[in-house]
């Protein structure tokens, strides 16, 4: 396959926002996608200094992924993460001091610091959990779906998902399901371009990802995943049909992993050029340029909307640092539920 | 078995008593459907789930591709988001295709998510060796899963035990591995009337006996209580316990039978090595010491894939006659 | 999906045998295919005669598929069958008195008379094995295929497969790799419209199986399972491609079993009317029709060719009977090679 | 061990060993190819295959899409094939995403093909548990593998048994289960020079003691010898065996220990309930009944998924003072 993203042939920079109105306005988008940055620069930096133990993907790059679709959701809509989640447990509306204690270790965390990065559940905000295990929340999200579909709740599932998770057996079987039975779920692919250190090209056959939602028959659509407005507008159809009973969709989003594959990535593998590329395309910055240019913002405003961001990330991370950690008798605790 | 209240009783098979606690179970709540492979228009390959579909239709009885491991990911994904399903997997061979489901989410995500989400699942599979279904349709993994904190394993073996069982299952808040001996499917026994569950993670002694306890695992109990009658004509008596839930074990129970009789056989239908046995005989042997005075013996399935060959096939199910020549030789050291 | 195969539909009565000839000449088509047929009976009348233990799932009707796919191969090209595979074994060269003393539990078998009928395996001609585990060979066939590939002998491998498993992940998995390494392997779908009693269009999305092919860009056709001369040459095509360096094909063949799920199955779920429909297609009948038709045989010839096979089935068959059963000595032999 | 011949010895690594040995017998035989995720360009996630690549090219060394269940389910059909693969799953918590194709395939094929097919391949998987790596990194089912017949089960902790019993597991003809703990990975140990294999199957008395046998798997065995020499201090002498294989597993030596200490220790890092350690502890409780002066005991992981959390995550991993603890305990028995 050639399905590695370019950045040049993403169709963005034209797009403005008019036409596409989401639920959360582009200010908001700007403040989430400002906020999953700040979040993650503070993990990069919590990290290398020693204060984050355990495996640590980054969602820098992404961030109007999760962003673009997270808007369009409800409160109990469900979502399933995966290892490069911290994106969608923000923009799902986590709470970040919660966020912080659990990457840190801290008791007070959403899994009382036992999770880590790669195990964050949060069943307030609908979120089915980050997870260690490549497309592992796959059926999870469709079997959220099935229940919504059976108990006819009118809630919708997303199941965000790497491009590794293509070649996944059970991204088919799910897909399958959801189809057959009309389930109201969004499967959004975050296509980087890389699995680890593998190409996407290397390793998934076909000519078009999109092939992959029409072998059920699945409507799909590839979106710019560097554009949050685009990535707001096609939620919106795709959650729009599900809720009208219409059933799955399959978004293909070309996006970039800034930081490799995990914090510690050298990244020899990527071409610095193709980073450098990507970041003129940086969505945070996009969305800016496209604001002032439509008069929807100054870049006063949004400046100070990105400064609240950092600053809300840096009051719960400094907070968060201060919480205890587990003790032992903390280990057994909810091993089994009532 | 019914405790306080002394309700009637009708006889059922053990299949029928379960399909019994599915129909009421899903009358009692509507968040309880049943998920798999021909389970509702066809009633299930064995019959097991017959007459499910036709009364409770197409919303709590779903046919599902063949699909396995997102048919159970599914489940505990619907699980999470509030439904209570009982989801089939057709034969216990083909567990090994939902282990990582099983293991790294079900198990698991209540601890995770530290008692954010709960994963009220039932995972239902049938086991078992006869009829020659050979080396792919006849094995069991109980072992496994018991294996794997945050799963619980039930294996009932008496029609009161299954239908009391399968509606604590459904009950309990946690992935509930359900193994059904395909073996005991027609056996029959009485059931009590009405609402009656019966706990998990309680033994049962079957028989009382001063001489030897025999830790009986599911279908095993019923070979036990064979070789038990044989044995009684020499005058031997025989415990047998039915732990009924292997995870959690019911340990108190089985210490107490064994410092009481001194002497301990364990059996299970799942292959010996690494299997059921070594765990029981091992608590056993450490925590009744004192009191043993003979091995802890055990007898499982062979260390080889189940034949299919009508010859060879009794030899991998421990029989009653190797029990009692057991018995009667820890009786002699 | 609405791909339960209709007879309706089927193009082959227009099919003649010019124009395409395969490894093996019209006459050994009908040969195997009445050798199987007059296999699959046997098994009948012994199992329900109570001679054979074990489940057992009856190729009649679609010895087509088999006969006209392994006409093309070598004996060093490989197989990999299913659950309902005797027919592939045949086809494969099996030997008929080690399958007879295989299903009938003699230590003649196979396989010591200890497999049965899911689990036959013969490495003399390639057979990879019957299975018990829907979906279980496909990984078995694409991985002997990665052999070829990777050590160059030139041979080819097929995945026989039920529609029942156009739904099971491992298959788009092995797809995927068989596409991107462009192994020499076919994948063979054998649709009969059912899974056990569950049809392909309540529990198969999409709009036509091809797409599950197309999603790897894997060259795919549809063919009428029932006319062996379109499956020789549709296999043939594929096994040139294979050998040439040029990679996998999906195949996918509409046929019927005639005895329903298992030979117990009293099809109460099949319109009586379909499966006469069906037989009025008979592979074996249509052929015969169409060599006389073609002057290529005479119906006396083909007679005397079927009761050939009938009676070298017979004679297998009370050979085997005679043979021994495997006693206590032999249950824990092959656990472990050398 | 090296046996007859006195070769020289070097410094390496747990997983340089590893890795020397599948360069060697790469160019010993030209059918021995390594696939799995990562393992070619990029070298392995763990740097355990690095130069592979780069020295057999891409026709012995193949980097795979991330489909755990068909990249093994292939290795299988290829070792039918005449292929002699090496195939990695990267963490030994993925192996539940391919024991379908382990136990109903690779595990049986021999035996139900009553020897016309041989399936020599060998599943490398990296476990343990350290540096907080969490819930679904960190887990060991090698008590699965050796529940299953037809499956042998390697667990080397030093560099010269690894690079040994890789070799050999190479050139064996049946699936063989290589579990590395990653733990160990960065132990320097001296390993021959030379063609030097280590059997399968035989165990290794890697101290003597005439006190109490401590039966130590893979990783444990270096912590039970930091707990002998914590004893020793004290003049108790502990016997450390670590059994290497543990299917099949090397009863003799294991017994033979024991008979002569008289108390027995069983470690292991899975998980307690069900693992390798009841197995272990029940087969010397049986055979060694007579001469043992103490109940055996078991130290393994606690029955709880392993915490991604520096606080707890060593709560789950037997340490020495724990194993003295218990050993003093059997001496005041
Ligand atoms: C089942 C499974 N196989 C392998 C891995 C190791 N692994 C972790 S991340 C990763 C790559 C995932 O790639 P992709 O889905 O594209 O996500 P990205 O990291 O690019 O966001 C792999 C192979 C895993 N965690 N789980
Ligand atoms: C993994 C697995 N799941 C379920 C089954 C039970 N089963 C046996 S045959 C069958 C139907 C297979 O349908 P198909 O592939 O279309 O083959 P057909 O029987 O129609 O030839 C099922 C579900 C099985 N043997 N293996
Ligand atoms: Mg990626
Ligand atoms: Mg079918």
């Amino acid at each position: 396959m050639n399905a590695k993203p370019s950045p040049a042939t993403a169709s963005s920079e034209k797009t403005g926002t008019s036409g596409r109105t989401g639920t959360a306005s582009p200010l908001a988008l700007y403040r989430t996608m400002t906020t999953i940055r700040a979040f993650e620069e503070t993990v990069q930096r919590l990290f290398l200094g020693g204060h984050i133990p355990g495996l640590v993907h980054l969602y820098m790059g992404q961030e109007a992924v999760a962003t673009g679709v997270c808007s369009v959701l409800e409160k109990t809509d469900m979502i399933g993460s995966h290892h490069r989640g911290h994106g969608h447990c923000v923009a799902k509306g986590g709470d970040l001091l919660k966020l912080f204690a659990e990457l840190l270790g801290k008791r007070d965390g959403y899994g009382l610091g036992r999770g880590g990065s790669m195990h964050i559940f949060d069943p307030e905000n609908g979120n089915l959990g980050t997870t260690g295990i490549v497309g592992g929340s796959v059926p999870l999200a469709a079997g959220a779906a099935l229940t919504m579909k059976l108990r006819k709740t009118g809630a919708v599932a997303v199941s965000f998902f790497g491009d590794g998770v293509l070649n996944q057996g059970i991204m088919f079987e799910a897909m399958n399901m959801a189809a057959i039975w009309n389930l109201p779920v969004l499967f959004v692919c975050e296509n980087n371009g890389f699995g680890e250190y593998t190409s996407i090209d290397d390793v998934t056959a076909g000519e078009d990802i999109a092939d992959r939602g029409k072998a059920f028959a699945i409507p799909t659509e590839h979106v710019d995943g560097m554009d949050v407005l685009a990535m707001q507008a096609a939620a919106k159809r795709a959650v729009e049909r599900a809720r009208a009973g219409e059933g799955p969709s399959f978004l293909i989003c070309s996006t970039w992993r800034y930081s490799g594959h995990h914090i510690a990535d050298k990244q020899d593998y990527k071409e610095d050029e193709e980073t450098k590329a990507w970041r003129e395309r940086d969505p945070i910055n996009q969305l800016a340029r496209s604001l002032v240019k439509d008069k929807a913002a100054t870049q006063a405003e949004l400046d100070a909307v990105a400064e609240e961001s950092r600053a809300k990330v840096a009051a719960a991370a400094e907070a968060a640092r201060k919480l205890p950690s587990p003790t032992a008798d903390d280990l057994m605790e909810y091993l089994y539920a009532e | 078995m019914p405790s306080d209240r002394q309700p009637g009783f009708k006889e059922l098979t053990v299949k029928d008593a379960i399909l019994e606690a599915l129909f009421e179970e899903m009358a009692r709540d509507d968040r309880v459907c049943i998920i798999g492979e021909d389970v509702g228009v066809a009633g299930g390959v064995f019959g097991q789930t017959k007459g499910l579909f036709e009364k409770f239709g197409v919303d709590r009885v779903v046919d599902t591709p063949i699909s396995e491991p997102a048919i159970f990911g599914m489940t505990v994904g619907a699980a999470m988001a509030g439904l209570r399903p009982v989801v089939e997997i057709m034969f216990g061979d083909f567990i090994t295709l939902v282990m990582d489901q099983l293991v790294n989410q079900a198990a698991k995500i209540h601890y995770m998510s530290a008692g954010g989400y709960t994963v009220p699942l039932v995972l239902r599979t049938a086991v078992g060796v006869g009829g020659n279904l050979g080396p792919q349709h006849s094995q069991s993994f109980h072992a496994w899963a018991a294996h794997v904190p945050g799963l619980k394993v039930v294996m009932p073996q008496s029609a009161a035990d299954a239908k009391g069982m399968m509606k604590a299952a459904i009950r309990d808040n946690n992935p509930v591995v359900f193994i059904e001996d395909r073996t005991t499917y027609n056996v029959k026994g009485p059931v009590p009337d009405g609402d009656v569950t019966v706990p998990l993670g309680k033994a049962n002694v079957v028989r009382e006996g001063r001489d030897v306890t025999i830790v009986a695992v599911s279908r095993m109990v019923q070979i036990a209580l064979k070789a038990a009658g044989i044995l009684a004509a020499d005058g031997i008596e025989a415990e047998v316990v039915d732990p009924r839930t292997i995870m959690p074990l019911d340990r108190e129970t089985i210490l107490a039978s064994v410092r009481k009789t001194s002497r301990a056989l364990v059996l299970d239908a799942g292959h010996m090595d690494y299997g059921v046995t070594g765990e029981i005989a091992s608590l056993i042997s450490e925590h009744a010491f004192d009191y043993l005075d003979a091995p802890v013996m055990r007898l499982a399935a062979p260390q080889v894939p189940i034949p299919c060959n009508a010859a060879l096939e009794p030899l991998v199910v421990p029989n009653e006659q190797q029990i009692v020549g057991k018995i009667r030789a820890m009786l002699n050291a």
